[in-house]
């Protein structure tokens, strides 16, 4: 394989990984504060909604592809911290069970999304096409060998501001007081309410930058991606976001490594067929590389997984 | 008295639970540089009174001064700001941070955006200082010892400028060495000005430390007298509400053949260090051998070993001359050892299971229980009820989860389990932690019972006293080792002492 | 997929009853989609724009039902059969079994199906000559290729897809032998994902024009050339079933290869309205004009190419071509 | 008498029907914001499923393969594993009745059929138990593995579709023999030929096997105690491992077993898909609804199959989008699971009954 054609792989692994990165965070806040997110699925399909019907009204208005496409991320932040709300209240105030409150999202934004989308457009089962992020090019360092092809050519802004959300996730995480607190209301509820975290308050934050991120990811693929929204936009990403964030061991660092090794999986997909010895072997089987390359590692690389102790329970100051 | 206002003060205080009223109307009164113990059997209400102190419940009815002005404490935060501490239980540790991180959790330093760690571990280290707390600020908290994780705690509060500080069995999970040494922590915080109410359940340290006892039964205040007007007798009954002896009385063993015989045990952890070096250690029929040992030498793992739950690396554990080291916990079980775990909400209890389906934990899937694989929900209620009754464990029907038994009625409920497998041998691990005089009684007189019975017991304990009272024979663990046997007719705590510590004049065995 | 199902939930909300103020005839014509729905930009939706159509032109009236997953196909062709409707269709060849099983349980009901055969005196069938109208296609991008290399992006590998892959692929071959044919299957119908990482992979390898065959998959080939387009590549890509220069827009849209699903559709639901419908199936060829290629083409396709293409359209209707189909 | 009265005010009986009340309350309200009549539409929703034999008949064939899916889950649930991997195991169990039900030719029927039956359970548990034995054996988070088994399940289903038993020229595999089938012939035409099958009365047997087994049996006991407390069941001599890859073979049993029926009961034959059916993902909801209690799933597949079947009537006659179910679901989903949401509804309610419990 020649450097030109790994470079492109690396750049292809980048697209899917995109969304991926953006809803793995997402389920990094919301899991380090002690929640369980199911939801992720259900916020990145809220968040595709919003940013296809959002991208589309600001195309109507007038305003350029990009500028639009930017309100459409705008909208899903805004769509994704509401829906979030219902898995918030649901699992944090009235203590449901978090893995079910997350499926309800699921639910929730299959049929919701759909039902609004034929409500807005006269019974069509899209929303209409919209421009959404241009692909460029980094000037100079696009002409970097490898490097220049992989990384600065051809991208996407979503790309380099997942990039981006990748360290400020591990900056806010291990560096600032909200981080700490955070992690403690996951690790120990009790301990961090007696001394004064507000651990129900933190949990809600936890979940709304969660249901934004996973927003984000969602608007990632229509904008980029698919161009509209319909029932088939985010199709199971959600639930790979959430074996990235396990894989990665609930560390932004790490669960970025899983979403690209998630996204190579998918883009080397394509690349096999490409040669002429993939002719004789059934689609299939290229088919179920990336899952099965998925489970080789787990088996090889990942011994117990490391979740916050406090993942999944409900935090109840009366019971000890 | 009476000039001075006290620091606290709770004036009929009532907390209802569903179906149980932990306290009723009751008043207390801190004053300020005392050390104020607080002494009640498993359920009496004391850690509940001491949560609403610290705002994590509220009161029914009642009020509280601090410092004279009328309180409400509707959050730990708005105790922090009345210069209230707690040292709970059950440590409010978060396990993989840092000492440092845990201490400045809620109000850290900052610099900019980012938490001044630098300013922070500066400060515990003058806290730990000034206090004479020694803590390692860099270190994780599973990765220090349990004493270290109370300082910790200590720390906590003191770095919250907390005046008023709450103690809730702080030495019920200390070895020996590390109570002595939070007495003079606690003497040190009173010199300083602090006030410290404290929760326990051991008379000698109430009779060595406070200045004031209340003791509260079932909800209510029985007294409030001066520690010096008092004695342990006159504590106790007033707490159980009857007489109770504290010389564990039992006849001179007689001890037969040996039915544990353990040799050149060696194991190592998952990092390759040995926890079990050499190890070699016997229990003869009639006998209680005591394990004594600073936390952490081994002890967990000799158990682990012995049951079947930790694969070793080689010599041989006998039981009655069958070898058992590497069998499974079934087998083991089965060839007659018994084992009252450590940790009874982890190993010893499914809290989600009834009281009876706890009671056939290990026997279920045995005659008459299981029948053609089915369950023989008779029987099983039977035997409970059976147990239920002659181990005195205190449940509103067989049919109650476990969960919502008293830890007292829980390890009540083990040891019934255990006892009545009429095991060769009995291992029992901490049996007594964190339980009242009352039920403490009760499990030593098992624990005796069963070696009277003929059969073989190892005890492991950081009670000195329970090792003294209670053992036969003892063996001292140190680094994976048994480094000692001393007969306890002829030690005494110094020694013991200085052998758990690794001072390495070993006496000759004792029997032969 | 994974979480979400390929159950398409699509329906035409408030506004698909036939409502139709010139009532002429009382006849009701029912429609079951395929799980893609009433909006796939394919088959189905052709086929309900010519049942609204022949609501308009004759009073008709027609109504239709979208089935969220196989099992659905049944009940939902029952909904119209025992609802008296004089004509019920099947849309997609995935209805093929249950308007066979309808067929046989209803013999005195009157059936139809796209895209498959079913035998049987009360159904009709039409069935598209995908591969020639594809040959067109394939002529067009054999002689508009610059890097001679074109692509063919597959949904997944079923014998229907195989029509469009080898008719393209000879034509191709006809008009430009040297040509490199690269063929990129995704396996799915519903992941624009896969779409368009596939046709990033070919054209990545130098590929310049890419005829996809892969439903809602394609969304992602048209948005990856519509990315490449603004960034100043010269890559198209040919449409299916459909004129798809409509909707993706000319910029990028070769040509499209049509299939007249509409015409076929309308035709027989008039021959209901007349009373002159007969079981029985046919074909439609280009000769029949039932497949071909989009009017629009001649936006992007020079004149000497659509000569050729006409050249070679004659070809096949007078059978000197034969195009085969696997 | 009083029995029964009591049964019917216990809170577990009263906190999931006001649950789906409210569900379906606020179902009415989105759809009365869209503009449709939500009368009309629940009306037409229950006339699809209850109005004649025929729909009747096709709506017990949608809760079937539900009641399955809801009993795999919620019996690894009872293990404490969270089996979101139905879906996988439903397509390979489905895979392998179909493959002896085409390949295993000559035999009678009371011997074909159950062995088409037996292969769909074998393989479905056994597909499972790959992410049982994961978890048991290297600590591989069952959540990730089962994710991933499920597509391989799919794309492995294609294959052997595609490979060993495809019909020419079509996408799908040829007909099952007809000793294979578990159609009930007879019923299904006084049924107006729906495809009533046996499948549903195994689901049944099943459901209550699944309740001996969990709360009557040795080993039920010992799955239970290891969901609860994997170490206080180790410490009692329990295998955990072993019983990890037990309940998720058991689990991948019925959700297998759930395919076979599809395949034997309902097509006769098996398509190339290009997406899983969602079969195992919506068997999650049942058995939440049903708060894991076999019983429970058996009222959430009713509950849950006659909302998704019901709906086609809704889009039918009220023109009401379909999609809406999936929001009544969700919601009722989401106040059984949130109970406090609903004690709060009904807290007026209850303190009165306080009151006149005082009197
Ligand atoms: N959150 C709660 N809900 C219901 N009952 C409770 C709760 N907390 C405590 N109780 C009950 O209140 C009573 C007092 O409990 P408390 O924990 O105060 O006892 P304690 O004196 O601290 O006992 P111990 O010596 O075992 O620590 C007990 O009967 C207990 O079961
Ligand atoms: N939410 C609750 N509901 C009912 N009882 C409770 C609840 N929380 C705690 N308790 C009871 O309160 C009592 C005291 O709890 P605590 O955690 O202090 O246990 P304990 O008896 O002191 O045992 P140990 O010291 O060994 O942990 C126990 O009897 C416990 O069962
Ligand atoms: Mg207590
Ligand atoms: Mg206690």
């Amino acid at each position: 394989m020649d450097l030109l054609t790994i470079g492109q792989i690396i750049n292809t692994t980048l697209v899917f990984a995109t969304a991926l990165i953006f809803a793995s965070l997402g389920g990094i806040f919301s899991e380090k504060s002690g929640v369980t997110n199911l939801g992720l699925e259900g916020f990145m399909v809220f968040g595709a909604f919003a940013a296809g019907i959002g991208a589309h009204y600001a195309q109507e208005a007038g305003m350029g592809g990009t500028t639009s496409a930017w309100m459409g991320v705008l909208l899903a932040i805004v769509l994704g911290v509401l829906v979030s709300l219902i898995h918030a209240v649901a699992s944090i105030t009235f203590k449901a069970d978090q893995i079910i409150s997350g499926i309800v999202i699921n639910f929730l934004a299959a049929g919701s999304t759909l039902y609004l989308v034929k409500l807005l457009f006269e019974g069509s089962g899209d929303s209409p096409l919209v421009q959404g992020f241009s692909k460029f090019n980094v000037p100079f360092l696009e002409n970097i060998p490898l490097l220049g092809e992989a990384f600065f050519k051809n991208v996407y802004p979503t790309t380099y501001l997942a990039i981006l959300f990748v360290f400020l996730t591990y900056y806010i995480m291990f560096k600032t007081p909200f981080g700490l607190r955070l992690r403690s209301v996951g690790e120990h509820p009790s301990a961090a309410d007696t001394v004064g975290v507000k651990v129900r308050r933190y949990r809600y934050v936890a979940v709304m930058i969660s249901g934004a991120l996973a927003a984000i990811g969602g608007a990632a693929i229509t904008l980029t991606t698919t161009g509209t929204f319909s029932h088939n936009t985010v199709s199971g990403q959600g639930y790979i976001a959430i074996a990235a964030m396990i894989f990665g061991k609930w560390n932004p660092i790490g669960a970025f490594g899983a979403a690209v090794f998630f996204g190579f999986s998918q883009a080397i997909r394509n690349y096999v067929q490409l040669f002429e010895w993939s002719q004789s072997i059934p689609q299939e089987i290229i088919f179920m590389l990336p899952y099965l390359l998925t489970i080789i590692v787990l088996v090889a690389a990942v011994g117990r997984s490391s979740a916050p102790s406090a993942l999944g329970e409900p935090y109840d100051p009366g019971k000890r | 008295m009476g000039a001075a206002t006290p620091v606290v003060e709770l004036k009929q205080i009532t907390k209802r639970f569903p179906g149980i009223v932990a306290n009723d109307a009751i008043s207390l009164q801190l004053q300020k540089g005392e050390i104020h113990a607080l002494l009640g059997e498993n359920g009496a209400g004391k850690s509940t009174l001491m949560n609403i102190v610290f705002g994590l419940y509220q009161p029914d009815e009642g009020s509280i001064e601090v410092n004279g002005k009328p309180v409400i404490i509707d959050s730990p935060n708005r105790a922090i700001d009345l210069g209230i501490g707690m040292v709970h239980q059950h440590f409010k540790l978060v396990q993989p941070f840092t000492v440092t991180e845990n201490i400045i959790l809620g109000s850290e330093p900052t610099k900019g955006l980012n938490i001044n760690y630098k300013k922070a571990a500066a400060e515990v280290q003058r806290l730990s200082e000034q206090y004479g707390l020694k803590v390692n600020p860099h270190a994780k908290i599973h990765d220090i010892s349990v004493g270290m994780q109370q300082r910790v705690e200590i720390v906590k509060t003191l770095y919250r400028g907390a005046d008023i500080l709450i103690f809730d069995e702080p030495t019920a999970v200390l070895t020996p060495q590390e109570i002595k040494e939070l007495m003079v922590i606690m003497k040190k915080l009173v010199a300083e000005g602090k006030s410290i109410i404290l929760i326990t359940h051991k008379l000698k340290e109430i009779m060595e430390i406070s200045d004031t006892v209340t003791i509260i039964r079932r909800g209510k205040v029985i007294d409030s007298v001066k520690t010096s007007e008092t004695n342990p007798n006159e504590l106790a009954e007033k707490m159980v509400g009857r007489n109770v002896t504290f010389k564990v009385d039992k006849k001179p063993a007689t001890p037969g053949a040996n039915v544990l015989e353990v040799s050149k045990l060696m194991a190592k952890n998952k990092e390759g260090i040995a926890v079990l070096n050499d190890l070699n250690l016997n229990v003869r029929a009639g006998e209680i051998v005591g394990i004594a040992g600073v936390d952490g030498n081994g002890q967990s793992e000799l158990i682990e070993a012995l049951t079947g739950l930790r694969k070793v690396d080689s010599g041989s554990i006998r039981l009655e001359g069958k070898e058992l080291s590497n069998h499974s916990p079934r087998h083991i079980s089965e060839a007659g050892i018994a084992h009252i775990p450590e940790d009874r909400h982890k190993h010893g209890l499914v809290l989600d299971f009834s009281v009876s389906e706890n009671i056939v934990l290990e026997s279920y899937y045995k005659e008459p229980y299981t029948r053609k694989g089915f369950l023989n929900f008779d029987a099983i209620k039977k035997q409970a009820k059976r147990l239920v009754e002659a181990f005195d464990v205190r449940t509103p029907s067989i049919e109650t989860k476990a969960r919502s038994l008293s830890g007292g009625n829980q390890q009540k409920a083990i040891i019934a389990r255990e006892v009545d497998k009429n095991p060769e041998l009995l291992i029992a691990a901490q049996p007594t932690r964190g339980l009242d005089v009352g039920a403490i009684e009760f499990v030593q007189k098992q624990l005796i019972a069963q070696r009277d019975q003929g059969k073989a017991v190892l005890l492991i304990s950081f009670e000195l006293d329970e090792i003294m009272n209670v053992s036969d024979r003892i063996a001292v663990i140190y680094e994976g080792q048994i480094v000692g046997e001393v007969l306890p007719e002829e030690t005494n705590d110094r020694e013991l002492g200085l052998m758990m510590a690794g001072s390495t004049q070993k006496r000759g065995t004792v029997h032969e | 997929g994974c979480g979400s199902k390929p159950k398409e939930e699509t329906n035409a909300g408030g506004d698909n009853g036939g409502t139709s103020t010139e009532a002429k005839s009382d006849v009701q014509i029912g429609m079951v989609t395929d799980v893609g729905g009433v909006n796939d930009k394919s088959f189905n939706q052709s086929a309900w724009e010519a049942l609204q159509a022949t609501e308009t032109e004759t009073g008709a009236k027609v109504k239709y039902l979208q089935s969220k997953s196989d099992e659905e196909y049944i009940p939902n062709l029952n909904e119209f059969v025992k609802g008296g409707y004089d004509l019920t269709w099947g849309i997609g060849f995935q209805l093929a079994d249950a308007i066979k099983t309808v067929a046989e349980q209803n013999p005195d009901s009157k059936l139809a199906i796209i895209d498959s055969v079913v035998d049987a005196a009360n159904v009709k069938s039409v069935t598209f000559a995908e591969e020639e109208g594809s040959y067109l296609v394939g002529v067009v991008a054999g002689l508009s290729t610059k890097t001679n290399k074109v692509g063919f992006v597959g949904g997944m590998d079923s014998p229907l897809i195989k029509k469009f892959e080898v008719g393209f692929r000879e034509g191709v071959k006809a008009v430009n032998p040297k040509a490199e044919f690269i063929s990129n299957y995704t396996g799915a119908f519903d992941k624009p994902d896969l779409g368009k990482a596939a046709a990033a992979t070919l054209y990545n390898k130098g590929v310049d024009i890419i005829f996809h065959a892969s439903g809602a998959t394609g969304n992602g080939v048209f948005n990856e050339a519509i990315a490449r387009k603004k960034q100043g590549q010269d890559v198209w890509v040919i449409g299916v079933d459909k004129d798809q220069s409509l909707e993706f827009g000319d910029e990028v849209t070769l040509t499209s290869m049509i299939k007249k699903v509409d015409e076929a559709v309308k035709r027989v639901n008039k021959e209901v309205v007349d009373g002159t419908f007969a079981g029985g199936s046919e074909n439609l060829t280009l000769k029949e004009n039932g497949v071909g290629i989009a009017d629009t083409s001649s936006k992007n396709v020079s004149p000497e190419v659509l000569a050729k293409v006409d050249e070679y359209k004659e070809k096949i209707i007078s059978g000197e071509i034969k195009v085969p189909t696997e | 008498m009083n029995k029964v009265l009591k049964w019917f005010t216990r809170d577990s009986f009263i906190l999931p029907v006001v649950a789906i009340l409210m569900g379906l309350i606020l179902g009415g309200i989105v759809m009365l914001i869209g503009g449709y009549n939500p009368f009309e539409a629940y009306g037409a929703l229950f006339k699809k499923v209850f109005g004649d034999m025929y729909n009747f008949g096709e709506a017990v064939r949608e809760m079937t393969p539900l009641i399955m899916t809801g009993l795999a889950f919620a019996f690894a649930a009872r293990a404490g594993l969270f089996n979101i991997g139905g879906e996988g195991q439903f397509l390979v169990g489905m895979t392998a009745a179909t493959f002896v039900g085409v390949k295993f030719t000559g035999l009678p029927i009371y011997i074909h059929a159950p062995l088409a039956l037996i292969a769909g359970a074998v393989f479905g548990g056994l597909w499972a138990a790959i992410a049982g034995y994961l978890k048991a054996a290297r600590g591989v988070n069952e959540v990730i593995s089962s994710i991933m088994l499920n597509w391989i399940g799919l794309y492995l289903a294609n294959l052997i579709v595609r490979q060993f038993l495809l019909l020419q020229g079509e996408n799908r595999s040829v007909d099952i023999s007809e000793s294979a089938s578990i159609s009930l012939t007879w019923l299904s035409e006084l049924m107006g030929n729906s495809r009533v099958h046996m499948g549903t009365l195994i689901a049944l047997v099943m459901a209550v096997l699944f309740y001996i087994y969990m709360w009557k049996t040795k080993q039920g006991y010992e799955i239970r105690a290891v969901g609860y407390n994997p170490n206080a069941a180790e410490y009692a001599g329990m295998h955990v491992n072993r019983n990890i890859v037990k309940a998720m073979f058991i689990s991948g049993m019925l959700a297998g077993l759930g395919g076979a029926f599809q395949v034997l009961g309902v097509f006769q034959y098996q398509t190339v898909m290009s997406g899983s059916p969602g079969t195992g993902f919506d068997g999650i909801a049942v058995a939440l609804i049903g708060l894991n209690h076999p019983f429970g799933v058996l009222l959430g597949a009713l509950l849950f199959g006659t909302l998704t079947y019901g709906s086609a009537g809704m889009s039918f006659a009220a023109d009401v989008p379909p999609e809406i179910i999936r929001i009544v679901i969700g919601s009722i989903i989401f106040f059984i699971a949130a109970q406090g949401i609903v004690r709060w509804v009904l807290k007026p309610f209850y303190s009165k009954r306080k009151k006149e419990k005082v009197l």
